[in-house]
């Protein structure tokens, strides 16, 4: 009599199955490298800016400092954005009619800010302080990655929690004199001495990386 | 019937255990070939007799069991000492408070280990099965007991054939090989 | 069951529904707590909203969420010296009832996110619990934001063309018909501005309306009155006074702690307020025995002579000791009689004093014209005498029953107010004033000392000052900053100027009157023995005259004594409620003479038998949307005369409290010792599996339950500085009040005479802490400084850390409770702590925002935290300096030494969770014998 | 030859179910009713989610209310099944044959209600997976020190444990429908459940050694389970929970409700679908017998619970005395007398084997144990060490609104299960009958 099953059907079984696991193997894999992907963690994405301020063009074509425009970030938690006045400090003089500075000079006229996309940018519940990391001598580049390189501003590092956590639980690859932390070229050091600088500068500060993974220490 | 293609197996239909254990105890013991037995419910030793009996199911229920067991302890420690956190003033590696999860896993290493095993072992599931074809065969699971010679190197349909006629079965039925195979 | 000693010592019982154990309890209770509380009412369209939120929200699990993009704004033009994102502080002051409380403002990116005292001011240290709330005030969406004529909206200029008229017909008649009707004023530039108004109108009057009578012509030095008597003197209240009362008072009793004389408190009272908790002697008497006591004391003590009139057993007692107590420290004594009381009251207490050489009243310098009484300008609305009135920064139509039919009468009436309120929408011009935090002024402290207003921010609303609308009635150009400069002379040069308002005074010293004495006798008219009922009607402990009704935070604040929120009730004796049987939330009717009042029933242990006590500045009408309908207007009363009558009306009705109602406990939260220097009884800690902490530093607060007045200061100063939002009647009915700390309230003894005590209890800070234990995400765990960490965005709201928390200190967002928040609630929010999400937990922190910023600045001058560097919100508002917070692993700390105390304690020791707060026991004598 | 027919007869009386239901209107309605609790149930899951957790009645103090109590409810009840099922089993107790099939479906249908409450009362449940160790960009981890994590997994696993212990043991009784039955579509529908089952010797013992094994590993499973459903409480320091006899006390409670309530399907089932031949009256003795055994049992938990409360003194005592006579005292005056009194009469056989008597008393078991969870969670909450946090519980309407949902989804899915698939496990009934041991 005929089979209730065609010889066929288990072969379609084993497919089936092995099919399932696949996709199931797949949703994983996905969902993992979702979470990590560039696209949730905002790395190298250019968001269109009113003026396409070309970070490269100013750092190292004309080898402005950080700190003459994000004038706060050795006092203050945030590093704050220039006020337009301070980027009028020199379009007065330079490109006074550049149509791509049009925004800037009208927010001056107007007195109204400029409407900047923030790039790097953290959950509300986190608290960094940008003072505290430059004066132990945490570099800009260390989190900001090489924007001297970057003719328009992207985010260089994941800001993600294993992001902090990996320097936090570690800093001495990340420590340089305070006279460096707006150097973006690699400092020429080799491993020795970025080491014997790190334990000295912890010791002098009493960085204590036992206690730097404390959730209080971010999160209030 | 002689000429035919060599069958799957041939096959005497039982009215119950009893019947089918004596044809079982009677046939093991001779060289006819690959002997299984069917029924509707586990019949007790008739896997002894027919010599099919493994320990592969316990075997794998007590690895899983310890392996599930490792992987639990080994979890909640690493994990605690990944990202030490002060917790209640408890030590970092709790052994007590561990314990449950540990057990927990344990349990689930077995079972998945032991049912897999055993579904793995019976090459289940086969949905296509030679032994289908038989329709008499669909009371195997109901009230009629089977035992099915299966050729081996020397098959002699005959000598099979006489062999189960003189277990006054119900009925003997040539089960045929899979046409492809 | 009764409230008997327990073995233990004390007996402590909550309230009265279980001295009663009354069987049909679980009814009343079960009735307390409507099971769908708001959620139930008038929210169908967002309900289908909110579902559908919820769904998406449940769809879209954000586990690995792209943080939603934003903008940044930077400033176009950095103000002077301005840094974005810089915290700033201004000295300043706010005004309540004509007295400046010095404050220093803290800004962020230019928003006042929190007040807190001025250190330079004698006894401004500290804020009281108003004064925080000034800030939320600031913010009220319902402030009025420009002029509104006869109820149409309009501007300034058309007031400034409309004054202009009104000026040239008032100079024409000398000011015939004008009348000024404000509150008591304590600006001297304010006064000033009205003196010249009355030489320019020598015909118009300036009226004063104070429906919160508090000490003005006399200064109260309580730092040297070694002994007390106030009778029906709330000295340490809620009030303009409280700040500088409770810290001279904390200043006396650290002094006794410390073996420096006595600090001795004697009381008597018809309501419990907190002066009466405080007291080390507290007498039950209504009002209107006060006559008889003053006149039975200083027959006493021989002031007078004559007889010494009738009086019970127990008042004759008290009398006694405060005799003696007053003998015992000749000089540095002091008795008080409440502003309430007539003039001849407080004559013969003075006469006490003087007979006595105390020396801690000092009179109070008063100059300029002085305000004539708000009945008389009644009288004159009466007489029709009236043409023009002028409310300023007053509110008639509230307090003044039947203001509105008088008002009708007269041709032109004018208010400035912060709010449209009761009498704004009777006037034809209402003009918004602005919030003492965005204004220029000037005041007088309650140390005597003068005080600078400066705004710590500009004003957002067409609002003008006190000031800047007097002058523009009087056709004075001068911004309102030029204005109180001009009253103060010796700022002329900028130098000077601007000196005094970093300081936020100017330069000169507290004039004092002479200590008291000269006062003549008046005869004192002591009423007769009545067995009638006597109905007091006091300011509200947390909505003072009203004023507060439209600010959350002291809506939600649980009033000192019945711990009641958002509402009213009308407060009688457990006697009473027993002879009416009456319950807590049966409504009532009280009348007076012809008027009455309805509202529900609230059992006050300690009150007098036969007093009712109703609070004032509930039963707003106007002006704002959280205070219209919230309790009930006892305004009727207040002024009323008659024969006092209570009847009980039908149904009940639910008044929210944060304390609920169970038999009592034997068990020792609050611990006594008898006299300063005495050890409390500590058990050792019970052995623990687990290794002690160690860590540096480690953070331990100390509170010492002897200086706690139970004032709530701590409370309102810990929702500014932590975002704690405020959830509403039926939420705090249901138990669900987000308060981080919360001022426990516990009797013992009798109902009719208990004692009193108060008990802050913020979060402990386990060492062993079982809410650590319970959670499965490590949201909550501890810090290497000893700190019980909630890491809110880490929560994922099991609420197991609450169920094993042995003092339930923690709070949970039960529902989204910030999200529908107007702008101008989330501008107040401090940006330096983090506003919960809805279904996570959360908890009194220490301040950690305060501790990471210590932290930082010890860190950039690579130096460990000193000592004191980290003020905790609710110490540094604290105005008995009762909280001690710092590192107790330094010997060398004020919290070492405090916890060093012999009254140092643990609370429910046999939790055994370590706690790193611990209190101080409470002293129950005040002398030393 | 009567084996004969009588395995037929089994086969057919149970396989034939199915295809033949017997009281299809009788099932439409109930159908009917568990939808409409079903809707009920998810209404109340969309409101929940739109508003918090506030739409319940809990607060502070009482930060858990019925959402636990009704956890720990249904999986208590889930218990009876294994019990009956793989404890029966090794000890060779024969009559459990009629009543594990469907017993064990229970126990599934009850752990899914009760699995999903600890998720809805979470005040973020869209967080609930942080419960689980994965690595994460937070790289931080589950905190395996909390009750509530040990709950995760063992929940987990007793879900697994037991989804597998139930199929395996029902493949062999798929085959027998699959080849029983005429219909093509019933034959499919069987056939790929029974994975092509052929009963041969080989499969039957390896299928033995593990269907014992899995019962052998099952039955501590059981008492680990709910003891730590019952550390969920006793690790808390909460007076009235703080006890070391809460585990035993735990395991005995969850068996007592889950006889009562496989008593009372058990009764339904026999009058529904007229197993009278396969579900004797010597069943429901043998039932009633469990049953007066673990509410005997229970019986002296709560004596234990309070003599030790006792003994202990101060806050113990204190709230065991609430419990007599506090605001709760309704639900423990429930518990102890629904929970003691009614068994009492399963001492004689008559009411043992009277199937609406015995009903009544499950009912009543049932009803007394949701009392006692009730009772335990909110009487211990709501005053617990300070006076001033005292507060007490009131349910709101969504609270029953979701526990009756929850009934509700327990019926759906029971009724689907008892019209589709083979509700008593066939094969060993024959096994028994027809001397295969």
């Amino acid at each position: 009599m005929a089979q209730l099953f065609p010889p066929a059907a288990d072969t379609i079984f084993r497919a089936v199955a092995a099919g399932a696991a696949a996709v199931l193997l797949v949703l994983l894999s996905g969902g993992w490298t979702y979470a990590r992907s560039s696209y949730v963690n905002q790395t190298g994405w250019v968001q269109d800016q009113p003026v396409p301020f070309s970070h490269k063009h100013h750092v190292s074509d004309d080898g402005i400092d950080c700190r003459y425009c994000h004038s706060e970030v050795e006092r203050s938690a945030r590093a704050g954005l220039p006020s337009t006045h301070v980027c009028m400090t020199c379009h007065s003089q330079l490109w006074t009619d550049a149509p791509v500075l049009a925004p800037v000079r009208q927010s001056f006229a107007s007195g109204t800010p400029i409407r900047w996309r923030r790039v790097a940018q953290l959950p509300d519940y986190v608290y960094f302080d940008h003072s505290i990391h430059i004066d132990r001598g945490v570099g800009c580049v260390e989190c900001h990655g090489r924007i001297d390189r970057m003719p328009l501003t992207q985010r260089a590092k994941p800001f993600e929690m294993r992001f902090c956590l990996s320097c936090h639980r570690d800093p001495a690859p990340h420590l340089r004199p305070v006279a460096q932390v707006t150097r973006m070229e690699p400092l020429d050091w080799n491993k020795a001495e970025q080491r014997a600088f790190a334990a000295k500068a912890m010791a002098a500060h009493h960085i204590d990386p036992a206690k730097l993974d404390n959730c209080g220490l971010c999160h209030r | 019937m002689t000429g035919d293609p060599r069958p799957y197996a041939v096959m005497a239909e039982f009215a119950d255990a009893d019947a089918l254990r004596r044809a079982a105890a009677d046939l093991a013991p001779r060289r006819l070939g690959r002997i299984e037995a069917f029924s509707p419910f586990p019949v007790e030793g008739l896997a002894a007799r027919l010599g099919t009996r493994d320990r592969k199911v316990p075997a794998a229920t007590l690895i899983g069991g310890i392996v599930g067991a490792v992987c639990g302890f080994a979890m909640q420690a690493a994990t605690n000492l990944d990202y030490p956190l002060w917790i209640g003033g408890r030590p970092l590696v709790a052994v007590p408070a561990f314990m449950l999860i540990t057990f927990e896993l344990a349990v689930l290493g077995a079972v998945l280990a032991g049912i897999g095993t055993m579904l793995i072992a019976n090459r289940l599931p086969r949905f296509h099965h030679p032994l289908f074809e038989v329709e008499a065969f669909r009371r195997a699971s109901d009230d009629r007991f089977f035992l099915a010679v299966l050729p081996g190197a020397d098959f002699d349909r005959d000598a099979v054939g006489k062999a189960l006629a003189a277990l006054d079965p119900e009925a003997i039925y040539d089960v045929p090989a899979e046409p492809a195979a | 069951m009764s409230a008997g000693a327990s073995p233990a010592g004390r007996a402590f019982w909550r309230s009265l529904d279980e001295l009663a154990d009354d069987p049909g309890l679980t009814a009343a209770i079960a009735e307390r707590f409507p099971a769908l509380g708001s959620i139930a009412q008038g929210w169908e369209r967002r309900d289908i909203l909110k579902c559908l939120g919820g769904a998406v929200a449940l769809a879209g699990l954000d586990a690995c969420e792209r943080v939603p993009d934003e903008e940044a704004m930077p400033l176009v033009s950095a103000l002077d010296g301005m840094h974005p994102g810089e915290t700033r502080y201004y000295a300043s002051a706010v005004e309540l009832g004509g007295v400046a409380q010095p404050i220093v403002g803290k800004t962020v990116d230019g928003r006042p996110i929190k007040l807190e005292g001025n250190p330079d001011f004698p006894g401004g240290s500290a804020t009281d619990a108003f004064t925080q709330a000034e800030l939320l005030g600031l913010y009220d969406p319902d402030r009025s934001a420009a002029p509104v004529e006869e109820g149409r909206p309009s501007d300034w200029a058309r007031f400034v063309a409309a004054a202009h008229d009104l000026r040239g017909a008032l100079d024409a008649s000398a000011g015939r018909g004008f009348r000024l009707l404000t509150g008591p004023v304590g600006s001297p530039t304010l006064h000033r501005q009205i003196a010249a108004l009355l030489d320019r109108w020598p015909e118009a009057a300036w009226h004063l309306l104070d429906p919160a009578p508090i000490h003005r012509d006399h200064r109260l030095h309580l730092d040297r009155a070694e002994a007390i008597v106030a009778i029906d003197d709330d000295l340490l209240g809620p009030g303009p006074l409280q700040l500088w009362h409770a810290q001279g008072w904390a200043a006396r009793r650290r002094a006794y702690q410390q073996g420096d004389g006595d600090a001795l408190l004697f009381v008597a009272e018809p309501s419990p307020t907190i002066s009466g908790a405080t007291a080390s002697e507290r007498l039950v008497a209504p009002q209107a025995a006060a006559a008889q006591l003053l006149v039975a004391l200083a027959a006493e003590l021989g002031v007078e002579a004559g007889p010494r009139p009738a009086l019970t057993s127990t008042e004759a007692a008290w009398i006694d000791s405060a005799a003696d107590a007053l003998r015992r420290h000749r000089g540095a004594g002091l008795v008080t009689v409440g502003e309430h009381h007539p003039p001849a009251l407080h004559a013969l207490a003075q006469r006490i004093d003087a007979a006595l050489g105390n020396d801690a009243r000092r009179g109070a310098a008063r100059g300029g014209p002085q305000p004539q009484s708000a009945d008389a300008l009644l009288a004159a609305m009466l007489a029709g005498d009236v043409s023009t009135l002028f409310m300023l920064d007053v509110n008639p139509g509230y307090f003044i029953a039947g203001f509105d039919e008088l008002a009708g009468a007269v041709p032109l009436r004018i208010h400035a107010g912060l709010h449209r309120d009761e009498s704004a929408i009777l006037a034809h011009w209402h003009l918004p004033l602005t919030h003492a935090l965005e204004s220029w002024s000037d005041g007088c402290s309650a140390a005597g000392l003068p005080t600078l207003t400066q705004p710590l921010v500009r004003p957002w609303l067409a609002a003008r000052s006190r000031h800047a609308v007097l002058a523009a009635l009087l056709g004075d150009e001068r911004s309102d900053r030029a204005i109180v400069r001009a009253s103060w002379p010796a700022l002329a040069d900028d130098a000077a100027w601007e000196a005094a308002l970093r300081a936020g005074r100017p330069p000169g010293d507290v004039e004092e009157g002479a200590s008291n004495g000269g006062e003549s006798a008046m005869p004192v008219e002591v009423p007769g023995f009545s067995t009638g009922l006597e109905l007091v009607v006091r300011p509200d402990p947390s909505l003072w005259d009203g004023r507060f009704a439209s600010n959350p935070w002291l809506q939600e604040l649980p009033k000192p004594l019945t711990k009641i929120c958002w509402g009213n009730g009308v407060q009688i004796s457990p006697a009473l409620a027993r002879e009416l049987g009456l319950e807590n939330g049966d409504r009532v009717r009280v009348s007076v003479g012809a008027r009455h009042v309805d509202g529900p029933v609230w059992i006050l242990p300690g009150q007098a038998r036969r007093t009712i006590l109703i609070h004032l500045g509930h039963g707003r009408r106007a002006g704002s949307r959280v205070a219209e309908g919230v309790g009930f207007d006892a305004t009727p009363l207040a002024r009323a005369t008659g024969r006092v009558r209570i009847e009980r009306l039908e149904g009940r009705e639910e008044i929210a409290t944060t304390q609920h109602h169970f038999a009592m406990e034997e068990d020792e939260y609050i611990r006594f010792v008898e006299r300063a220097g005495d050890r409390v009884r500590t058990e050792p800690p019970p052995a623990s599996f687990f290794p002690p902490q160690k860590s540096r530093p480690a953070w331990g607060m100390g509170i010492d339950l002897d200086l706690c007045i139970g004032c709530n200061a701590c409370v309102v100063a810990c929702i500014a500085e932590n975002n704690i939002p405020m959830v509403g009647r039926e939420q705090v009915a249901m138990g669900r009040e987000m308060h981080w700390l919360r001022v426990d309230r516990y009797y013992s003894g009798t109902v009719d005479a208990p004692e009193h005590a108060f008990q802050p209890v913020p979060c402990m800070h386990c060492e062993d802490a079982p809410c650590e234990m319970g959670c499965p995400v490590n949201a909550t765990v501890h810090s290497p400084d000893g700190l019980n960490l909630q890491i809110y965005n880490r929560c994922i709201g099991t609420r197991t850390c609450s169920a094993y928390c042995p003092y339930k200190v923690r709070r949970f967002n039960w529902f989204d409770l910030t999200g529908d928040d107007p702008p101008e609630r989330k501008a107040v929010r401090n940006p330096d702590v983090t506003v919960r999400q809805r279904g996570v937990m959360e908890k009194c922190t220490y301040c950690i925002q305060r501790i990471e910023g210590a932290r930082i600045d010890a860190k950039k001058e690579d130096r460990a935290i000193r000592d004191g560097e980290v003020v905790t919100a609710c110490q540094a508002a604290c105005p008995t300096g009762a909280i001690v917070f710092g590192d107790v692993a330094d010997p060398a700390s004020a919290v070492s030494a405090r916890k060093a105390d012999g009254r140092d304690y643990d609370l429910l020791p046999d939790a055994n969770t370590r706690p790193r707060t611990t209190y101080q026991a409470r002293i129950r004598k005040g002398d030393t014998a | 030859m009567t084996a004969r027919g009588a395995e037929d007869r089994v086969t057919r009386e149970i396989v034939g179910i199915p295809p033949h239901f017997p009281a299809r209107r009788m099932w439409w309605v109930l159908f009917a009713v568990a939808l409409a609790l079903l809707t009920l149930f998810f209404v109340s899951i969309a409101w929940l989610f739109g508003h918090g957790p506030g739409v319940w009645g809990n607060n502070i103090p009482v930060a858990w209310g019925f959402p636990i109590s009704n956890y720990i409810w249904w999986l208590g009840i889930g218990h009876a099944g294994t019990l009956i099922s793989a404890m029966l089993l090794l000890l060779g107790q024969q009559w459990r044959n009629s009543l594990n099939r469907f017993a064990e479906a229970m126990t599934l249908f009850a752990v899914v209600c009760a699995g999903l409450y600890p998720i809805l009362h979470l005040g973020r449940p869209w967080r609930f997976y942080w419960m689980a160790p994965y690595f994460n960009t937070m790289s931080i981890w589950p905190q395996f020190k909390s009750p509530l994590t040990w709950d995760f997994f063992a929940v987990l696993t007793y879900l697994i444990v037991s989804t597998l212990f139930w199929y395996i043991g029902i493949i062999p009784d798929l085959a027998a429908a699959r080849d029983r039955l005429k219909k093509r579509r019933w034959r499919l529908f069987f056939g790929l459940g029974a994975l092509g089952w052929r009963g041969s010797a080989t499969h039957w013992s390896r299928w033995n050694q593990s269907y014992r094994l899995t019962a052998a590993i099952a039955v501590p499973l059981v008492v680990s389970v709910h003891s730590e459903i019952s550390l969920l409480f006793a690790a808390g320091p909460v007076p009235g929970w703080f006890s070391t006899v809460f585990p035993p006390y735990f395991v005995v409670g969850a068996a007592f409700s889950g006889f009562a309530v496989v008593a009372m399907l058990t009764v339904w089932l026999r009058a529904m679908l007229g197993l009278h031949n396969l579900v004797t009256a010597r069943h429901l003795s043998m039932l009633g017998c469990m049953t007066l055994a673990t509410g005997m049992m229970t019986a002296y938990g709560y004596v234990a619970e309070a003599f030790f409360a006792a003994y202990a003194g101060g806050r113990e005592l204190q709230t065991l005395l609430d419990r007599f006579h506090g605001p709760y005292a309704w639900s423990y005056w429930g518990a102890v007398i629904l929970n003691f009194v009614p068994i009492q009469a399963l001492w004689w056989r008559r009411v043992r084997q009277a199937p609406v008597p015995l009903f009544l008393i499950g009912l009543s078991a049932a009803i007394g144990m949701w009392l006692e969870r009730y009772m335990l969670l909110m009487s211990s909450l709501s005053r617990d060490w300070l006076e001033s946090s005292a507060g007490l519980f009131h349910a709101s309407f969504w609270d029953w609104g979701l526990f009756a949902g929850s009934i509700g989804l327990f019926l759906t899915l029971f009724l689907l299960f008892i019209r589709f698939l083979p509700i008593m496990s066939a094969f060993e009934i024959k096994e028994v009958e027809g001397g295969g041991g």
